[in-house]
């Protein structure tokens, strides 16, 4: 599953950046975090509960920035577990000044989902995950906005 | 003083009746209509516990670790292992691929890599279904996933991902048939017809699912396997080597069967792993898959692609097929690549042409394993035929029928030799095309179509097949693929026994799973010691310690009847060879006059008799009255196999011992604003030579159909190019085709007898898939106005929608 | 009120007119509790999402899968399984019919297929071929292409309206009517 | 398949049902449960408690109000399917009960249960966002209703509380001279809807549309009215002219998801063929 998305913010590049590989500002767009372990700004584990109405629960994500160009690139890959299935995330994050001013953010995350659920849940998977991963980038969009 | 009808009735009365050839009710239903059958899941045992096993989420991963510590904590957890366990207990499974494709490791748990979703990854085993359940979700593994592949041509690419490293690429086996001369053919033909054509991923998802309980009785040392496994003692050697347990103490047992299918011979590994468990826990272990599962992991028919190339004259007559086949074995070879030779049973179909060239790849994609499935390895072969010559009609603008008709092999030319040396029992495909479009009124649904095209709207189609409905197989075929491998031929065991007060008992090594094996084999045995079939005592199911076996001893293949019949008669001659010396001894004459009739042996010109009960007491407890000499007892096995061959170089041989056949026709109406369709009408004519039991033909005939119906229209197990993840893995998605989905049948017979076969009996049940051609054939027929050609098995409506929208905007 | 956390309960049902009870979690379902717990392993398991049908029983008079219900919400609750279809030892006219016409090969899903069979003939005592095919479609066989078993029921149907309820209404009791 | 341990509550009143429903955190109602105990068995569901509404009492009724029919939440949808008031009335409602997963299903699940479990592709719910019915609900500051449009919120989710039970569904009566009917496609009769397309028309002198009502199943997260097909043919005469031209715009707004049964593209195009034919069908069915 493919998502992406752009958006302005008045925020520098910097600030930009520096937020979108901030892991505890990341974690607090999660859906539902529960638990955030930060080895380093680079490598951390987050355990969010996520789901489509009663049908939910933990997931141990496990992120890792892998490909990093500050201030106008970065690669944030995920690798997660939860109720009988895996999730894999491969998100790109492209910063660069918007014209007019301010900065443009333009994202897109490649999304894997495995085992129980997508063995039955096929029919409803898109336009949750879409759901998902938009919430969180409309949330730090509104966090750039508000900083 | 006596009309005439009454002489008449006493006439046909003082004949000897045959039971062979009644429509006599089964012997197992009584049973099976209480709630009184004995499947694997109702085995109970003292002490009984629980095994669950951890699936892949993943198509192809790295097994990084596995964490079972939690798991274990759980109370009421009795064990739990990993591949890593597996390896230090067990050896590999026996392969029979050739070099390099045999030295794959297959173990019965995923060991550190994992090639297909739903691969076993650990198991536990705890004292209740629930609690092992918990444990799963305990169980931590950490995966690093690969690049997956699920297309077998892009498999087979230099820089596809391999999934098994030991052998060192996806292929598993190559071979080229090549008989007559098909370039030649070619320069000659008016017209070279040329397709790619796909045959799905399918099974028949027998109702029951796989089941086993395992009982490791440490005071005899025996392994005491409760299964539901349709060949047990062939499984012998991979249990036995794999496990390291010596054969003679393996006990297989089966009960009453809740459909098989081809699908329930390769659980070996499923047994294998229950009986580690056992030994492991020391307790008694029972396994019943789930429907996802059963879905995801235990045996998918073979999905396969061909390229192909007819050579053809103006006036339909086919000169020979070219071929290049792309079978996808999926992650595990198992039975494969036995299927890679198997279709080569029906190489020319019902078809005369002599040129003929196959280049078979088998090939390994990360999807769940293949293995035989209700017409294993032909139906797929014969579907591209019967697709192939409607679309051969097609461009020469002919009646698939005549096309037909002017190309079947004749009844004038049996017993006929193929190409590949198959010997074709007798029959007379015309008869049986011709009865089939009377059954559906052809002509008038011809006109009926014509008509309704001229008016617009519903779309009719017509779909006709014929095609082969090969039985009893020979394993010499296995030696094409490797020659190597250690089986060839083919053979049955039965038992006869007349006991002390003259009641007859038989048991049989087939393993039946609802085809009758208690009723046909009463039948036959009835006949020959003149009694009925109630005083004939058939053993039910299987068990090794109690029935006589061979190790090809099973049913698949279509070849119970003929293979039971065969060792049947076998075992009642020589009981009768010597009930009638004791006879003859106790009435003073010779044992060649004497007959068998209403359960006493009878001196064909005295008419004195001595009753069974009387013989078998001499026999075994009054045995001083035996003639001089004669070993007491009355009870023998006789083991029967059918004349085959091995295959010469050019791999010719006859590789099944029957060839029954069948036509089926298919009317249907299709919606052309959503794509989908019903069936009309359906007719089938089918002949399976002698009938034993008529009621039980039918019944092959119509589930064999409503496989292929199932196949056709609703049946697919469709993977995510993305993700490798299976789509159709429960009945949500998987549709199984329900009373309203499966049309009314009407069938017609003929009877060949078989110039081959014990009593002209032909082997019947796996139908060869015939309604995926008559189906497909019936599609594109319904869409011809609009030139659309189906290339694919499945009929999906938002397919057909779609290639109906493409030719519209064109 | 019945409350209880996730300890054993006791479920006391009537089951083909006799009284069971047992000990049962709460997630235990009805089919694991009639199979492994009261030994009527007449009523199979074929599926984990309730669309094979052979787990199928009468509850209170009409059929549900019993895999689709829970143990605990059969307390009190007047069940009947193939167990309790037969009179003694004298069959009942719709298994006798799927005898006499071979409804059935290896057996596994005539449990299931037997009470829906039953429901419809109760409630439709002269069904159309439609509308048996209706009334077994949530019955799964792969054996038979359904064929027989319309037959079945064909035959059946006659053979109920000729012994007018004789053998029916003891069927009703058990059923729960 | 055994489903995650759980409490199990079998409350006898409605109040003790709410007020259990309350004081547990991750509880769920059990009606028919021929949806929920799938999902659990399966285990992608796994509630703590389950509270089971299906001992409570005088909660399965047809009724004929003054104004509107009433149906008690935990009505099983056999009944629903054979209630001859219905069959002559709403036969919109007897399509969708009777096409509803099999007699077995039909014998457990009730329309309280379906409605709440808001699957977009289920059968009943399309049908009743197309009756533009009521749903009445009690909580603990008593009891509302809710209008079909508000009820279904997103895919399993609807705007009944935590602690609310919903009680009666409530049918407003449809003028003389209205037709209805419910067409699902799918690959097996009993399977969920590739579309599923329920209308509601009500005509007068020359069949002008007076008042339309389509909804659609299996489009998007909830079921859906395709109000601009509606809005086309207020007004018009209700002939195969404008009834297709109507169909031509019926999936605007949809936004259908994909499987392997049917293609978002696919999806999209079957809203317009299958609004086609039931409106068409309900308008056989005027009297």
């Amino acid at each position: 599953m493919h998502f992406e998305g752009t958006f302005n913010v008045k925020a520098p590049k910097e600030k930009v950046f520096g937020m979108m590989l901030d892991p505890n500002q990341i974690s607090q767009c999660m859906p539902d975090l529960q638990k955030l372990e930060v080895k380093s700004p680079d490598d951390f584990t987050a355990v969010v509960k996520a789901g489509v109405s009663f049908i939910k629960g933990d997931f141990t994500l496990h992120f890792t920035t892998v490909e990093k160009t500050p201030p106008t690139h970065a690669k944030l890959v995920a690798h997660g577990t939860g109720i009988g299935s895996t999730v894999d995330l491969d998100t790109l994050m492209d910063i660069a000044d918007a014209q007019g001013g301010g900065t443009s953010m333009k994202w897109s995350a490649d999304a894997k989902i495995g085992g129980r659920i997508a063995s039955v849940g096929q029919r409803l998977l898109n336009g949750q995950a879409e759901k998902i991963v938009k919430n969180l980038f409309e949330c730090l969009q509104t966090k750039l906005e508000a900083a | 003083m006596a009309t005439v009808t009454e002489l008449v009735k006493a006439e046909e009365e003082a004949k000897p009746k045959l039971w062979l050839g009644q429509p006599l009710k089964r012997k197992e239903d009584p049973r099976l209509i209480s709630g009184l059958g004995k499947y694997v899941d109702d085995v109970k045992l003292p002490g009984l516990a629980y095994a669950s096993i951890l699936r892949s989420p993943y198509a192809h991963a790295r097994i990084k670790s596995i964490d079972t510590s939690k798991a274990e904590k759980l109370t009421g957890v009795l064990c739990v292992i990993t591949g890593r366990d597996v390896v230090k207990i067990t050896d590999p499974f026996l392969q029979i691929s050739p070099a390099p494709a045999n030295k794959l490791k297959d173990y019965c748990l995923a060991v550190d890599k994992v090639t297909y979703v739903g691969d076993p990854v650990a198991a536990v085993v705890a004292e209740s279904r629930g609690i092992a359940e918990d444990a799963l979700e305990l169980i931590e593994v950490e995966y690093e996933p690969v690049d997956h592949v699920i297309d077998a041509r892009r498999a087979l690419e230099k820089d596809a991902p391999v999934l098994h490293e030991e052998v060192g690429s996806n292929l598993v086996f190559y071979g080229k048939w090549d008989y007559g001369n098909i370039e030649q053919a070619i320069k000659t033909a008016d017209k070279v017809v040329k397709a790619t054509l796909h045959f799905h991923r399918f099974s028949s998802t027998p109702i029951e699912n796989n089941g086993v309980v395992v009982n490791y009785d440490r005071a005899t040392g025996f392994l005491n396997i409760y299964c539901n496994n349709q060949m047990p003692m062939f499984c012998i050697p991979w249990l036995s080597f794999g496990l390291r347990f010596p054969s003679n103490r393996i006990r297989m047992i089966t009960g009453d069967i809740g459909g098989g299918f081809g699908t329930k011979i390769i659980n070996y590994p499923y047994i294998a792993l229950v009986a580690i468990l056992a030994m492991k826990t020391g307790r008694p272990v029972k396994w019943t898959e789930d429907r996802r599962e059963h879905l995801a992991a235990a045996n998918h028919g073979n999905e396969r692609t061909f390229d192909v190339e007819v050579p053809v004259k103006r006036d339909g007559t086919i000169l020979g097929f070219k071929l290049k086949a792309f079978d996808d074995c999926g992650a595990y070879t198992r039975y494969e690549p036995a299927g890679a030779a198997i279709w080569a049973q029906v190489t020319p179909g019902c078809y005369h042409f002599a040129n003929f060239v196959m280049e078979f790849y088998q090939v390994m994609t990360n999807k769940c394993p293949v293995g035989p499935n209700r017409g294993y390895s032909r139906s797929q072969h014969l579907w591209m035929l019967e697709r192939s010559v409607d679309i051969v009609a097609r461009e020469l603008g002919l009646d698939p029928a005549e096309v037909r008709l002017k190309n079947f092999v004749r009844p004038d030319e049996m017993p006929y030799v193929t190409p590949s040396g198959g010997i074709y029992d007798g029959g007379n495909y015309g008869e049986s095309l011709r009865k089939v479009m009377k059954l559906i009124d052809y002509d008038g649904i011809r006109e009926e179509q014509a008509a309704s095209r001229r008016k617009g709207g519903k779309l009719i189609g017509i779909g006709l097949a014929t095609v082969l409905d090969s039985g009893t197989n020979n394993f010499g075929q296995v030696k094409i693929v490797n020659p190597e491998n250690p089986f060839s031929g083919n053979s049955e065991a039965a038992r006869i026994s007349i006991d002390g007060l003259g009641q007859i008992q038989v048991a049989l090594g087939t393993v039946p799973q609802g085809q009758g094996h208690e009723t046909f084999a009463s039948q036959v045995v009835a006949d020959e010691f003149g009694v009925s079939p109630d005083q004939v005592t058939v053993l039910m199911g299987f068990d090794s310690g109690t029935n006589p076996y061979s190790h090809q001893s099973g049913s698949y293949a279509s070849r119970s009847a003929v293979m039971g019949t065969g060792a049947l008669l076998g075992a009642a001659k020589k009981v009768k060879e010597k009930a009638a010396k004791i006879a003859a001894h106790l009435l003073q004459t010779s044992p060649e006059k004497i007959d068998f009739r209403e359960g006493a042996a009878v001196d064909r010109e005295t008419g004195k008799k001595i009753p069974l009960w009387q013989i078998g007491n001499v026999a075994w407890v009054n045995n001083l009255l035996l003639p001089e000499g004669m070993e007491p007892g009355l009870v023998a096995i006789n083991f029967w196999r059918p004349s085959f061959t091995l295959p010469d170089e050019k791999w010719r041989h006859n590789q099944t011992l029957t060839y029954s056949y069948q036509s089926h026709a298919a009317v249907i109406e299709l919606d052309p604003e959503s794509g989908k369709f019903k069936i009309l009408r359906y007719a089938i004519v089918d002949d399976c030579g002698t009938q034993i039991n008529p009621l039980i033909v039918e019944g092959q005939v119509h589930g064999a159909a409503a496989h292929g119906i199932g196949a056709a229209m609703y049946e697919n197990f469709e993977y995510d190019e993305e993700n490798g993840q299976l789509k159709s893995s429960t009945f949500i998605d998987y549709l199984v085709p329900t009373a309203l989905d499966i049309p009314h049948m009407i069938t017609s017979h003929i009877e060949t007898p078989s110039l081959f076969a014990p009593k002209g009996i032909r082997g019947v049940g796996e139908g060869g898939c015939t309604p995926v051609g008559a189906i497909s054939n019936a599609v594109e027929d319904a869409l011809a106005p609009l030139g659309i050609r189906i290339t694919d098995s499945h009929q999906n409506p938002q397919q057909i929608h779609k290639l109906i929208r493409e030719k519209a905007s064109k | 009120m019945q409350s209880l956390k996730t300890d054993m309960i006791t479920v006391t049902c009537k089951i083909n007119g006799k009284e069971y009870s047992g000990m049962v979690e709460p997630r235990t379902l009805l089919v694991h509790f009639l199979r492994d717990d009261l030994n009527l392993t007449g009523t199979h398991i074929g599926c984990d999402t309730g669309h094979c049908g052979a787990c199928t029983i009468f509850m209170n008079g009409k059929t549900v899968k019993s895999c689709m219900v829970l143990a605990i919400q059969a307390q009190g609750a007047n069940l009947m399984t193939v167990e309790g279809l037969a009179d003694g030892d004298k069959l009942h006219p719709i298994q006798e019919a799927y005898w006499e016409n071979h409804g059935l090969q290896c057996g596994y899903c005539t449990p299931g297929m037997l009470m829906s069979s039953l429901f419809l003939l109760q409630r439709n005592p002269d069904p159309t071929e439609e509308e048996i095919r209706r009334g077994i479609e949530g019955n799964l066989c792969r054996c038979t292409g359904y064929v027989n078993i319309v037959k079945s029921i064909k035959a059946a149907a006659k053979k109920m309206q000729q012994q007018q309820g004789s053998a029916a209404p003891s069927i009703q009791a058990k059923a729960g009517h | 398949m055994t489903p995650k341990k759980f409490d199990y509550y079998a409350p006898t009143t409605i109040n003790e049902a709410i007020q259990i429903l309350h004081d547990n955190e991750d509880s769920k109602v059990l009606a028919g449960g021929q949806s929920l105990l799938a999902l659990m068995k399966l285990r992608l569901a796994a509630p703590a408690s389950l509270v089971d509404i299906s001992k409570l009492e005088n909660m399965s009724y047809v009724r004929e109000e003054k104004d509107y029919l009433a149906i008690g939440a935990l009505t099983i949808h056999d009944i629903i399917e054979h209630n001859q008031f219905i069959k002559d009335h709403f036969t919109i409602l007897t399509d969708a009960a009777s096409k509803i997963g099999d007699q077995q299903i039909r014998n457990k699940g009730t329309i309280g249960g379906s409605s709440c479990h808001a699957d977009p592709a289920a059968d009943l719910p399309t049908a009743l966002t197309a009756l533009a019915v009521n749903f009445v609900v009690v909580g603990k500051n008593g009891q509302r209703v809710i209008p079909a449009k508000d009820f279904f919120v997103d895919t399993f989710t609807t705007s009944v509380g935590k602690d609310e039970v919903v009680t009666e569904v409530r049918i407003p009566y449809l003028p003389p001279h209205s037709g209805s009917g419910y067409i699902k496609h799918s690959r097996r009769e009993g399977d969920f809807a590739i579309v599923g397309v329920g209308a509601v028309v009500t005509v007068g002198e020359g069949n002008i549309c007076k008042d339309v009502r389509i909804g659609l199943g299996a489009v998007g997260a909830i079921p859906l009215r395709a109000t601009k097909a509606e809005e086309y043919l207020k007004g018009k005469t209700l002939d195969d002219k404008n009834i297709v031209a109507a169909a031509e715009v019926a999936n605007d707004g949809a936004d259908p998801p994909s499987d392997m049964h049917g293609s978002r593209e696919y999806r999209l195009e079957m809203i317009k063929v299958f609004t086609k034919r039931t409106l068409k069908l309900a308008m056989s069915r005027v009297k």
